[in-house]
This record gives structure tokens, C-alpha cells and sequence, in this order.
């Protein structure tokens, strides 16, 4: 197709799969800097702002999109389309936020089958009526012709367990001052990281930021949830009962969060050493517990709610472990 | 970078490993594995041949790393680290893989013990691909030593030291050195005065320049590590002293039980009964009188009073048989016409002369009579028609249902360790075994050793010890000793935790997680900081480390993850 | 029911041979050697273990001595020469002092000197009663039968010939009946402490008659010494006890016709049963002679004064009977009075006090111990039957 | 036949591993399927080793470490104690069975005990039959081949293989 693109201009595009929108808005958080973005570059894709069809993309040619900035996780059939379509279309393929990187909050889906969540939302929540129980179907013949779905699959995937990524632009969402500091080095053409580098965050976790005072007592007699307690809006979370995954997220964020008086969530993601870094996290807190005795560990353990949640509520999808089993 | 080259080496250990191990078909299998250089097989990779082989094959083949399957690496890891020292090799480039001790020797199907040790082949390569050359640190040595307990064991080794020249200090947490020594009044086998011994020697100790006594004291507090001690030193109820030591002789002894815990033998019920230690005081006084100041016409001494019994105390005593054989032979010079009775369960005269003397006191008229601790222990009742007690129980070399009747009878109490054992352990970071004795290093080759560098055990502190044998563990201890502080330095452990600075956020999980206090927070750089000469390298910090900048040495995530990957691959069976 | 322990009680038992009871540490060596021992059978380390702590009712009711036959492996094994066989000697002295009510038994065996004195005393007696009573005759030259040999019972002044024999006779028989009945007074003690004593036993009316042939069969055989691997033990033992029989029977029972006036040809079959006889009792003396002196065989090294005793009345008496033989061939008058006198005064007292009171008795109280030993394991085994359950033997056999 | 499980056991140098060592030098025989990785201390077993385990197809973890009291690193011990029951906790919630993975204590004296505890662990795996945790936690490979090859530094560890 022809496209009115400056060839000078770098190509980018932006893409959603299964996310809340956010990072799309993060894109337009820059403000004015938005006008920088356009000066510099060709928006040739971005279904959230600009008419451009799948269809237009399909009849690009290969690597003919400088950068994509792909958010949102592999949710559906839909999803994996354009997660392969946009690679084999773009030269540089950045999974952008959470979801994109590590599965986010929509891969906590992961601890529900699908069957269960279509029963839940078609059939059985408060404000559903659906006697005849109909679900959606991925195909429908109508007189008009055939209708189709994408098809849903049974969990939640990152971009990099369906594609190749080259980058990682961390966040839920990412904020809008590491985009630019990205974008503004790719512009600047100044030298990119290896492949597959977590760009737009720090290599240190975020208490190296962080402000409130720490020391090394740590040992915790009971956890509490946020609402459980009033936090003196000074000391390390964590030295107050609270679980904070600040250790072992990669810092970046600007610790908005935490300037908020609510615990890291781990949005960031893990430093590049680590594995997984729910269990890392569930090991750091484990060990700080202040009992011996199995009994009195089983106590505080108590009054840690929900484990999964708590410490793989951005990344199950891209741990060890990244669904639940149902047997 | 250098491209990885992996030697492995599978050991038949003669047929130990190989009558049930197909070792051919493990080094085959291992052959076709990435970076696999070259995999062979050996009668005795331990032995001169063996080592020679992989020397030559390291420098022939260019290889830089080794995986050994053999034994255990608690054995022989040493030897084949020393091997690729001698290979120009780190000798931390070595991984071992345990398919004798956790293989072949408790398995019985040779198919299954194949295909498990082609997995633990498997993962010692896959492991060894991410090894890095460890250097060895060395530190000077502080030629001062700490001796916990005046006892023999504690005498001893502060004259040794003292006497070479060394400084000594030497914490006795009672009034009066000796220790139990002090107590008794002649020594089996040979009936030697222990007391005028025992009094030259302290005497000795007292005016010694190069030893400092710390009397009615404990120890409080031990830091640092080998060669370079720190401890305090709580004297009386009040004072506390600081003092630096190289080394540390742990000489702390034993006690006797309370024999008032086992009901049946009527301690503190009867005044006829007492204790070994109550009778070398009886002893010590000159004449064989019982309570009552009467000449006893009937003595009865009772082995085994809490040893050798599961409800008690489980091992042997191993002091009270021949100290019961020096009793009936001084009662036999007291008392010609009094019946001695050895009741015992087994009578056990293991060291040099012992069996003599057990030889010649039974050819003195002396009745041994013998119970069995599981059919029912003697029973000491009051005796209704004689002036003293009546022992009851079934004698088991005749069968017969006995009553004997004694004006004095003496238990020989188990010995227990001291009171003080778990706290010093805990300071000195050595352990105790199930009954609260000191575990030595290696139980035959390293016995005065500890685990930990620079901390020794000696005497009955590890275990009931006669006299000889605790003053030869003092002796031993203090030869190391003396070997080190004439060396000048010690190699301290280089397994420790490492800080990667630009990942650690200092959160500080990991400051308290460490028992040694080898973790510090660097507020200038705001991250942690491990002190390797305190680190011991058990690696807990590096687990509970949440951003993954501490690792652990030789033990790092990434070297335990692929030792899984490889123990975890597919491998041909058969 | 507990018994008290009596350690005095070893003392006693130190003038019955062994005096030493403090060696054995209970190793079980002599108990695995032994060829009589069997599962569950403690022989000899039983014993052994009731002297020490003086258990001496455990001990009186006890047989094993007897069917101990002293072949000295055990004490040959021993690693603390404890000596168990030697032990069991004792036991044995022991025992025979417990059968005999009268004490003398006990007496002789504590003390010597006891024994002398009555061996002398009658020796006296009987040599008295002759030279007083039955006197050489003063014309005793002339009894010289036409063979030339003397005629033996013609000698005494004043008394036929058939008087004589009579008087002989008649004091044999008393003899024989005193020395049976002491004997069989303490075989009676013997089967009450041993058999009877012992609570519950049942034994079956037959079997003292079924089990009888064992009593005879052992008596006359010895057999069980065959069971030691030195045969020539059981050899002497089978050739004294079959001439000594012999022997005792033709004086006691067929006198006359033993005791004749007239010299029967050599191949006659009296005198072979007489040379028989004495040639078995010579064999036998010389052989434990010759090892009691040497003292290298176990079982003979560890000589009490009774045995002494034994052997040298034994000997008296053999040795005595054949110079009776040979004067009497000889046609030598005086003499064949003189040791016919002396035979008699030596094998008189010797069997009064050897056969129910000393070393001679074990002959007879070995038999009856198998014998008693076998009526136990009778009534075990009846018992075992009925009840179904299992119970240990009390004696093997 | 009998489905023969495959069981990772972590074990401490100083206890356990040396526990396991003297079954091995009694020659205690028991059951095969027991692979064992040493560390130092049961305080150095990472929650992240026994998820690895697991998502490798191990059908059970086994942990092992002093006895409470006893640890060579005074109490590295307590730490894994700790951290085991939150991974258990958390393994339950996410469908895994809890007694697939198991602590005990073995002391270096223990090598009767560790030999019944391999086979009575071996046997309650037998029970519960095979993991599926590797085939579920598979992501069927979408990607192309040549991207297949190609992952991120974190993530892998044979990729990272000097070759």
C-alpha cells in the first residue's frame, strides 16, 4: 500500500493484546513530547488512535516497521496473529509493560481454565441473564455469511513465550519518562543494547530508590494486607509487616507507588539474574519470618493470604510454575 | 573467551562401582554431551595411575573443566582438586558426581543404577559448564590460643602451648582446675595417685608466664575465624574481658548423671547407696565405710547405672568397668573378708592393661554377676532380715531370680556432657551429636579437628575418655596448633557469598539472615558487603536475597539450576 | 521365687579338689565343646555358674557331674584356665559326700587323714581277728595238696576245712550286704534330691523298667567313656570294671568254688577268669598310674589324695591276690597264710570305705545318673505330650 | 510395570548429604529413584531450585538438612524450614500436591533413617503417580525456529553455555 511516510522518518508502531489500555495511554502521558515523537517518527500503526487496518499491515513488507511497541499479553487466537504478523513486520519488536513482558495482571487468569471464566462471566455472574447459557463461538454461519471470534486460548501468555522479543520496556504502565528516554536514544541513534535487554528500567531494584528508611530487621512476627494497617509513611514496608516486592523489582518506576503509601506490586519485574522472582521474593519473606517452630510458621504463614497474588501478581504467566494445575 | 572443554572421568572403584554401574555406558553416554571433550573410564581413579590420567589428559586435551564420578566428594574431592592444581588447573573446575556411596552401594538393580548414575553424570557436566576459578586467601595467624575447660584435657594442651612459647588463655567456668580428674583418688588400670599428679601440673599452670587462668569465668562470646579469634570472657558475675586468639581448644569434659532418675536403684532412699564419685571421696578418706560408718560386709558396685540404655543414655560410659574393677580390687585390700559383687551387663576392658586387670581382680574372689538392662534393671529394695539392702534381678549367666544382700553398694553413674556444651558449640560453630558430645571432624582420621577451622575438640568432651586417651587428644590438638602458628597463616574457606554491587539495592534481608555476621550494610554505597574471612559460604544469605545479587560461591543459582537441567535430561537406558 | 546368693558356700567346696572358682568369665567355650551339651543345656558352665554364687540346693539336685565322663576338652578349651573338668571332678567328691548321710563320706574327702586311720584300723582288725581268731596251723607244712600247691583253707588251726570256707563266706556276704546297703541308702538320697526334689516331675511307672537296661548297659560298659576321643580311657575303665565285677562276684557269690583246696590246670576256666580279671585291673592301674604321674592328660593331672587312695588299695589288693596265687602254686605254706591275711585285711577296709563312701562309688553312680537323667527326660517328654508345649529338656541324655 | 518415579533431593553437606553417604557405606539398600544435589546448607535450598525440579519433570522434591538445633551454620535449618512451608502453601495453591515435596531432617549419624525415608517418599510419589507439571507447564513453541533458539539472557541456562 502506499503510505505517506517520510522514508528519512523512523516507522513506528503500537499494538495492544490482552491489556487494560493503559500503555497506550502511557504513549500519550508524554504530552507535548508527543509532538516530538511525531516529528521524529511515521506512526504507521496504532489501532487505538489511527484507522489503519490488519489488512494494511499484512501488505506491509517485511521489517518495514522500524519499531514496534507491542503491549498487552497472548490472550487469544487474535492476539498471536498480530504477535507474529507485527514481528515478521517489524525490525525491532519491544514487548512494552507488564503484560507484554511477563503476562501482568491478566496473567493471573492463569489460576482459572478458561471453562471456568466463560461460566463465570456467561452464565453465572450477578448481572447476567443467559438461561439458554449461550457462549461465544469462534464461528458462526449467519444468513449474511460467516461470522468469526477470535478464538480465547486457555491461558495467558507473554509476547516472548509466542514470539522473538529484541526488547523489554517494563511497567504497568511504563512510565512515559523511560519511553522517551528509549525512544530518544533510538532516535539519537546511539548504540542499542544487546538483544533481549530490559531497556527503560534500572538494573537495581527499586529500594535503591526508594526512600523510606530501611534497616536490617527485618524479622516479621505477622504479615499484614495494606488495609489491615496504618502505615507510618517512613519505614520499609516490609520491616512493618506489609509485603513489598520493592527487592525484587527492577527500580525505574520512580517509585510512584510507594510515594503513594502502597507496597511494590513487582510491575518492573525481576533483575536479570533471577529466575523467578515470585520465588525469590517468597523466599526472602519466608526467611525473615520470626518463628522456628513449625507450628508458629505455619501461624505467619497464615496471614499470608494468597501467595500467587501476592507474589506473582504481574509475572505468573512467565514463572516457573505459570498456570495452575487442575487435575 | 576460552571454549569450554569437559573431561569425564566415570570410576569403577575396583567393583564397587563398576559390578553394579554399567561405568562403559555411562562415559559413553556422557561423550555426546555438549562441551564433552572426551569421557573415560578407570579401575581406581583415586589411585596415582588414575590422577596421572586426568593430569595428562587435562594438559594433552586442553581441558578446563573435570567432572569425576566416583565416591563421595566428602571423601575424595580434595585429592582430585589437588590433581588439577598439579594440571595447572582451579582446582574449583572440578565437579564430582556420587555414584558409589549414593549409588551403587544401596541400589540392587544394576539397570536402574545405570540410568541414575548417567543422571548424576548428567548433571555434575551440566553443572561443571558454569564453574569459575575460586583463588585460595590466605590469613596470618594469631599465635594465641583459647582452652575452654581446665580439666586434664585443658591442662594438658595449655602446658603444651604454654611451653612452646605460645600465649594461652585458659577459662575454667568452676573454683579449682582438674575437673573430674580432681575428684578421683587412684586411676585404673594402674592405680597411680591421679591427685599428686594433678597437683603438680596445675600448680605448673598457676605460675606459668605464658598462660592466663581465667577462673569461676565462661566463655561469652567467640567471633572471627581461624587465626584470627575474638572472644569474651564473663569472670565471676561482672567483668568482662576481651581477648584475641588464633586458635580454640574445646576441653569442656563431661558430668555424671543424676542416678536419682532411675527410681529402681534407690538413690537418696537408701544411704547404702552412692555414687562412684561419692565412693572415691570414701576412698580418699582412707578406710571402706558406708553411711553408717560400718565396715560393710557385702559391697555390691552396679554397672552400667543410665549407660547402654535406651530410656537413658544410649552409648557406653566406657570409664565405669574398669574404675569398678579398681574398687573391688581396693576394697578386696580394705575389707579381705567382705564379698565384693560386680553387677554388670557387659563387662567391657578394651584399653592396654585392662584386661589384665580384669583378669587379676576376678581371681580375687570377686563375684561377677551379670543382669541384662532389657529383661529388668536390679532392683534395690530394703532387706528384711539383713542390716543393709537387698539387690534383686535375674542373674542371666545361670538364669536364676537372685537376691543379694549389701551394707554398700555403688553405681556407677553414665557420664553426660556438660551442661555448657550446646552454648560453646553454638559459639564455636562446631555440632553435637544426639547426646550432646562434640563432633570431631573425621571420627578415625581428623579426631581432634571440628568442622570449623581452628577449633578443636579434645577428651570427654567427645565422648567419655579415660585419662590417657584425653591427654592424648590434648596433645594431638596442640601439635596442629603449633603446626599452624608455626606456619604463620591459614587458608580460609573461599566458598563464600559474593555481593554483585550493581544489582544489591540494600535492602538488607540479607544482614540478619547471616549467623556469623559476615553480612554489613555499607551506607556510603548503600549495599551490602560480605566480610569473606567471617563468611562460612553455607549460602542461606543468597537465598533469601530477593533481587539476586548475592551468590553463593561454588554454589550459585546458576550452577544448582543446571546441575538440575542436567540430572533432569532424558538419558539412554541401559 | 528369688533365691539369696551364699557366697560363702565356695569355700566349702574347696577341700573336694578344685579351690578355685573365680577364672570363668562365662565365655561358653567349655559349654560349645562339649560333647554332652546340647541346645539349652548349660553343661558345664551351669554348674560352674552355681558354685560361684552358691547355689547349693541347684547344685545337690544336679547329675551333670556324673554324666561327665572327664574327657577335659572343655578345660583343654578354656581360654582362662578356669578348669571345668577338674570343676566337675569336684562336684563329683562333692556329691558323693551330699548322698551319704553318715558323714564319713564328707570326712574322708575333707580329711584324709580320716580315711588312713579307719583303712588301718581295720587292716589291724581283720589282721587281729586271723592271728587270734583263725591262726596258721603249727604243722601247716603238711598241707600240700599232691599238685604241690597249698591247700589254702586247711591252713587255720583248729577249723575243718568247710568251717573255714564258711566263716569266709559268711563274712563276705555281710560285707557285700553292709556295703549294699550304704550303697543303695545313698542312690536313694541321690534319686530323691536329683528326680525327686524337683517340683512337678511325673514319671511314668514304666519307664523305671523300660529305662533299667540303661543302668545295667552303662555299669558294665562304660560306654559313655568311648564317647572322649582317647579310647584308651574307656578301655581301662571297661577292663577294671569287667575284672573288678568279675573278681567280686567269684569271691563274693561263688567262694567255694572259687576257693578250693585243689590247683585246677591253667586253661582252667576259673583261673582264666581270675587272670582276666587281674591283668584288667593291672592295665587299668598302670595306665592312670604312669598318667597321674606324668600329669599331661587333662583329666589326670589334677590328683586328689582319695584317688591316690584308690588307686594304691587297689593295687594293695591285686598286687597281694597274685603273691596269695603264686606261694599258693608254689606250695609255699606260711607265706600264702600270711598274704592271704594281708589280702584280705587290704580288701576289706578298701571296699568298705571305697565303695559306698569314696572314688569307688562313681561307678556306680554314673549308670544311675544316666539312668535318672533318662526317667527325666521320660517324664519331660510325657509332659511335653501332654500340654503341647514346648518345654526345655531337663536332662539330656 | 510400576511407574518408577524420578525424585530431587537437596541435601546439606554436613548432615544429610553425610547421612546418605553412611546408608551408602552400610550398604543399605533403597530405592533408585532418588537424585541427589548437595549444598552446603538446607539454608541454601532457593524455593527457585525446587520449582526448576519440578518444571524439569520431577515427580517429587525431597529436602533434608540437620536436625532443628544441629545445623552446622548454627540455623540455616530454620530458614529452610520456613521457607518450605510457604512454598507449600503456595505449591497447594497452585494445584500442586503438597506431599510431593517433603523436609526431614537427617543427621550424619541417620543413614538407616535416610534410606527409609527415600523409600518411604519413593513410595508416596509411586502413589500419587506422575507429575504432568512439565507437560503443563510447557509453552507449545508458536515461534519459529531460528527465534525458538533465541532466548533471553534470564531466562534459559543452557543458552548461556560458553560453546
Amino acid at each position: 500500500m502506499e503510505n505517506e511516510v517520510n522514508k528519512s522518518k523512523l516507522k513506528l508502531a503500537i499494538y495492544w493484546g490482552a491489556a487494560c489500555g493503559g500503555c497506550c495511554v502511557s504513549v500519550l502521558d508524554v504530552h507535548e513530547h508527543l509532538f516530538d515523537i511525531v516529528a521524529a517518527a511515521d506512526l504507521v500503526f496504532w489501532p487505538i488512535a489511527l484507522d489503519i487496518k490488519y489488512k494494511d499491515v499484512e501488505a506491509m513488507e517485511d521489517n518495514f516497521i522500524d519499531i514496534t511497541l507491542f503491549n498487552g499479553a497472548i490472550r487469544n487466537s487474535e492476539n498471536e496473529h498480530m504477535a507474529n504478523l507485527l514481528r515478521q513486520k517489524s525490525n525491532v519488536l519491544v514487548a512494552y509493560g507488564s503484560c507484554a513482558h511477563l503476562g501482568g495482571i491478566p496473567g493471573l487468569a492463569n489460576m482459572s481454565t478458561r471453562e471456568s471464566l466463560f461460566e463465570r462471566v456467561y452464565e453465572t455472574s450477578e448481572s447476567t441473564i443467559n438461561p439458554e447459557k449461550t457462549r461465544p463461538q469462534t464461528r458462526v454461519e449467519v444468513p449474511e455469511g460467516i461470522l468469526t471470534l477470535p478464538e480465547m486460548y486457555d491461558s495467558v501468555l507473554a509476547l516472548d513465550q509466542v514470539v522473538e522479543v529484541d526488547y523489554y520496556i517494563p511497567g504497568c504502565p511504563p512510565t512515559s519518562d523511560r519511553l522517551l528516554e528509549v525512544f530518544t536514544a533510538i532516535v539519537s541513534g546511539s548504540q542499542l543494547p544487546p538483544k533481549g535487554t530490559v531497556i527503560g528500567a534500572q538494573e537495581k531494584p527499586l529500594c535503591d530508590e526508594c526512600e523510606r528508611k530501611k534497616s536490617e530487621n527485618k524479622l516479621v512476627k505477622r504479615f499484614f494486607r495494606p488495609w489491615e494497617i496504618e502505615d507510618d509513611g517512613e519505614t520499609c514496608f516490609i520491616e512493618q509487616g506489609l509485603i513489598c516486592q520493592g527487592p525484587a523489582t527492577r527500580a525505574g518506576c520512580g517509585f510512584r507507588c510507594i510515594q503513594g503509601n502502597a507496597p511494590c506490586r513487582g510491575c518492573y519485574g525481576p533483575t536479570s539474574d533471577v529466575l523467578d522472582p515470585g520465588a525469590k521474593m517468597l523466599s526472602a519473606i519466608a526467611t525473615v519470618i520470626d518463628a522456628d517452630s513449625p507450628e508458629e510458621i505455619a501461624k505467619v504463614i497464615e496471614t499470608i493470604e494468597d501467595p500467587v497474588g501476592t507474589f506473582y501478581r504481574t509475572s505468573l504467566p512467565h514463572a516457573l510454575l505459570r498456570k495452575k494445575l487442575f487435575n | 573467551m576460552e571454549k569450554t572443554r569437559i573431561g569425564v572421568y566415570v570410576c569403577w572403584c575396583g567393583t564397587n562401582i563398576a559390578m553394579m554401574v554399567d561405568v562403559e555406558a555411562v562415559a559413553k553416554e556422557m561423550e555426546s554431551r555438549q562441551n564433552v571433550v572426551l569421557a573415560r573410564t578407570y579401575k581406581y581413579m583415586c589411585s596415582d595411575p588414575g590422577q596421572d590420567m586426568v593430569i595428562r589428559d587435562i594438559k594433552e586435551h586442553k581441558l578446563n573443566r573435570v567432572v569425576i564420578a566416583a565416591c563421595s566428594p566428602r571423601i575424595h574431592e580434595n585429592t582430585f582438586r589437588k590433581a588439577l592444581e598439579n594440571a595447572g588447573l582451579n582446582p574449583y573446575m572440578l565437579q564430582m558426581a556420587n555414584i558409589r556411596e549414593q549409588n551403587s552401594w544401596v541400589h540392587s538393580d544394576r539397570i536402574e543404577a545405570t540410568r541414575k548414575a548417567k543422571s548424576l553424570v548428567a548433571g555434575a557436566v551440566s553443572r561443571v559448564n558454569h564453574h569459575q576459578p575460586l583463588n585460595k586467601r590466605e590469613v596470618p595467624v594469631n599465635p594465641a590460643s583459647l582452652i575452654i575447660g581446665g580439666g586434664i584435657s585443658g591442662i594438658t594442651a595449655a602446658l603444651e602451648l604454654a611451653d612452646a612459647g605460645k600465649r594461652v588463655y585458659l577459662v575454667e567456668k568452676e573454683s579449682e582446675l582438674g575437673g573430674i580428674a580432681a575428684m578421683l583418688d587412684l586411676t585404673s588400670p594402674h592405680f597411680y595417685s591421679i591427685s599428686d599428679s594433678l597437683k603438680t601440673l596445675i600448680r605448673r599452670i598457676e605460675v606459668h608466664q605464658n598462660i592466663k587462668v581465667y577462673m569461676d569465668s565462661q566463655v561469652k562470646q567467640i567471633n572471627g575465624y581461624v587465626g584470627n579469634f575474638n572472644g569474651e570472657i564473663k569472670i565471676g558475675n561482672k567483668k568482662v574481658k576481651n581477648i584475641d586468639f588464633g586458635n580454640i581448644v574445646v576441653a569442656t569434659g563431661l558430668k555424671p548423671i543424676k542416678p536419682e532418675t532411675i527410681e529402681n536403684y534407690g538413690y537418696g532412699v537408701f544411704s547404702e547407696v552412692i555414687t562412684s564419685l561419692d565412693f572415691e571421696q570414701v576412698l580418699k578418706k582412707g578406710s571402706v565405710l558406708n553411711a553408717y560408718g560400718i565396715k560393710p560386709k557385702n559391697v555390691a558396685i552396679i554397672h552400667c547405672v543410665g549407660s547402654r540404655n535406651e530410656d537413658y543414655k544410649p552409648y557406653c560410659s566406657r570409664t565405669c568397668c574398669m574404675t569398678a574393677l579398681k574398687y573391688a580390687n581396693m576394697i578386696r585390700s580394705a575389707l579381705p573378708e567382705a564379698n565384693v559383687y560386680q553387677m554388670y551387663a557387659d563387662m567391657r576392658a578394651y584399653g592396654k592393661h585392662c584386661e589384665e586387670l580384669y583378669a587379676d581382680t576376678s581371681g580375687k574372689n570377686v563375684l561377677f554377676l551379670m543382669y541384662d538392662q532389657r529383661e529388668g534393671m536390679p532392683i534395690i529394695e530394703k532387706d528384711a532380715i539383713g542390716p543393709g539392702v537387698l539387690i534383686k534381678f535375674n542373674e542371666r549367666l545361670s538364669g536364676e531370680d537372685i537376691e543379694v544382700p549389701a551394707e554398700l553398694v555403688i553405681l556407677m553413674t553414665a557420664m553426660e556432657s556438660g551442661k555448657d556444651a550446646k552454648s560453646i558449640s553454638q559459639m564455636t560453630g562446631t555440632s553435637l551429636d544426639a547426646n550432646g558430645f562434640f563432633i570431631e571432624k573425621h571420627p578415625k582420621l581428623d579426631p581432634v579437628s571440628t568442622t570449623t577451622d581452628g577449633v578443636y575438640v579434645v577428651g570427654s568432651c567427645q565422648s567419655p575418655k579415660n585419662i590417657p586417651e584425653s591427654v592424648s587428644q590434648a596433645r594431638a590438638a596442640t601439635a596442629n596448633i603449633l603446626a599452624t602458628i608455626a606456619k604463620g597463616y591459614v587458608e580460609v574457606e573461599v566458598i563464600t557469598a559474593e555481593v554483585n554491587e550493581d544489582i544489591c539495592c540494600g535492602c538488607q534481608f540479607c544482614i540478619q539472615v547471616c549467623p556469623y555476621g559476615a553480612n554489613n550494610y555499607d551506607q556510603r554505597k548503600a549495599v551490602s558487603s560480605v566480610n569473606e574471612a567471617l563468611c562460612k559460604g553455607c549460602g542461606t544469605c543468597g537465598s533469601a536475597c530477593p533481587s539476586g545479587a548475592i551468590s553463593t560461591r561454588h554454589f550459585t543459582d546458576k550452577q544448582i539450576l543446571s546441575q538440575i537441567e542436567g540430572i533432569m535430561a532424558e538419558v539412554g537406558s541401559g | 521365687m528369688s533365691t539369696r546368693i551364699n557366697p560363702d558356700f565356695k569355700n566349702e567346696l574347696t577341700h573336694f579338689g578344685k579351690d578355685e572358682w573365680n577364672e570363668c568369665y562365662h565365655c561358653g567355650n567349655c559349654t560349645a565343646i562339649c560333647p554332652l551339651s546340647k541346645d539349652g543345656f548349660l553343661f558345664p558352665r551351669k554348674d560352674l555358674r552355681a558354685i560361684q554364687m552358691g547355689l547349693q540346693d541347684k547344685l545337690d539336685a544336679s547329675l551333670e557331674p556324673w554324666l561327665c565322663y572327664y574327657c577335659g576338652e572343655c578345660s583343654e578349651t578354656c581360654p582362662r584356665d578356669a578348669n571345668p573338668a577338674e570343676l566337675m571332678m569336684t562336684l563329683r567328691r562333692y556329691l558323693t559326700s551330699r548322698y551319704d548321710k553318715s558323714g564319713l563320706a564328707k570326712l574322708f574327702y575333707t580329711n584324709h587323714i580320716w580315711e588312713y586311720v579307719v583303712l588301718g584300723l581295720m587292716f589291724l582288725a581283720i589282721v587281729v581277728a586271723f592271728l587270734v581268731f583263725l591262726p596258721l596251723k603249727t604243722d601247716a607244712a603238711l598241707m600240700v595238696n599232691e599238685s604241690g600247691g597249698v591247700m589254702i583253707n586247711s591252713l587255720v588251726e583248729g577249723i575243718n576245712a568247710e568251717r573255714f570256707i564258711g566263716i569266709i563266706e559268711y563274712g563276705d556276704w555281710t560285707m557285700a550286704i553292709v556295703i549294699a546297703l550304704l550303697l543303695v541308702s545313698n542312690i536313694v538320697v541321690m534319686f530323691y534330691k536329683s528326680v525327686l526334689s524337683e517340683n512337678g516331675i511325673r514319671i511314668p511307672f514304666s519307664s523305671y523298667f523300660t529305662e533299667a537296661w540303661q543302668l545295667v548297659w552303662n555299669f558294665a560298659t562304660q560306654s559313655r567313656f568311648s564317647k572322649c576321643d582317647d579310647k584308651q580311657y574307656w578301655i581301662g575303665h571297661l577292663l577294671l570294671m569287667t575284672g573288678y565285677t568279675i573278681m567280686f562276684i567269684l569271691v563274693v557269690v561263688f567262694l567255694p568254688l572259687f576257693q578250693i583246696e585243689t590247683v585246677e590246670p591253667w586253661w582252667h576256666w576259673q583261673r582264666l577268669l581270675g587272670y582276666y580279671a587281674t591283668f584288667g585291673i593291672l592295665f587299668f592301674l598302670t595306665i592312670v598310674t604312669i598318667k597321674r604321674l606324668q600329669k599331661r592328660d587333662v583329666k589326670l593331672k589334677y590328683s586328689h589324695p582319695s584317688d591316690w587312695i584308690f588307686i594304691v588299695m587297689l593295687a594293695l589288693t591285686t598286687i597281694s591276690g597274685i603273691l596269695v596265687h603264686i606261694f599258693r602254686l608254689q606250695g609255699m605254706v606260711a607265706a600264702t597264710y600270711y598274704t592271704y591275711v594281708i589280702h584280705l585285711a587290704i580288701l576289706v577296709p578298701m571296699l568298705m570305705v571305697e565303695v559306698p563312701f569314696s572314688k569307688w562309688s562313681h561307678l556306680a553312680y554314673r549308670p544311675f545318673a544316666i539312668y535318672f537323667a533318662r526317667l527325666k527326660t521320660v517324664a519331660a517328654e510325657v509332659e511335653k505330650e501332654k500340654s503341647h508345649k514346648e518345654l526345655v529338656p531337663a536332662v539330656g541324655s | 510395570m510400576e511407574y518408577n518415579p524420578t525424585i530431587v533431593s537437596f541435601l546439606c553437606n554436613w548432615c544429610s548429604y553425610t547421612g546418605a553417604d553412611l546408608a551408602g557405606t552400610s550398604r543399605m539398600k533403597y530405592a533408585s529413584n532418588i537424585r541427589v544435589i548437595r549444598v552446603m546448607c538446607s539454608g541454601r535450598i532457593d524455593p527457585t531450585f525446587v520449582l526448576k525440579a519440578f518444571t524439569e519433570g520431577a515427580d517429587g522434591v525431597l529436602l533434608c538438612g540437620c536436625h532443628p538445633g544441629d545445623c552446622h551454620y548454627h540455623e540455616g535449618n530454620y530458614k529452610c524450614l520456613r521457607r518450605f512451608h510457604l512454598l507449600q502453601k503456595y505449591l497447594d495453591q497452585m494445584g500442586v500436591d503438597k506431599k510431593r515435596i517433603r523436609l526431614e531432617w537427617i543427621s550424619a549419624s541417620e543413614g538407616k533413617e535416610f534410606a527409609e525415608l527415600a523409600n518411604e517418599f519413593s513410595e508416596t510419589i509411586k502413589k500419587l503417580g506422575k507429575s504432568n507439571i512439565k507437560e503443563e507447564m510447557k509453552v507449545e513453541d508458536k515461534k519459529s525456529p531460528e527465534s525458538a533458539v533465541h532466548r533471553p539472557a534470564r531466562m534459559g541456562l543452557q543458552s548461556t553455555v560458553e560453546s
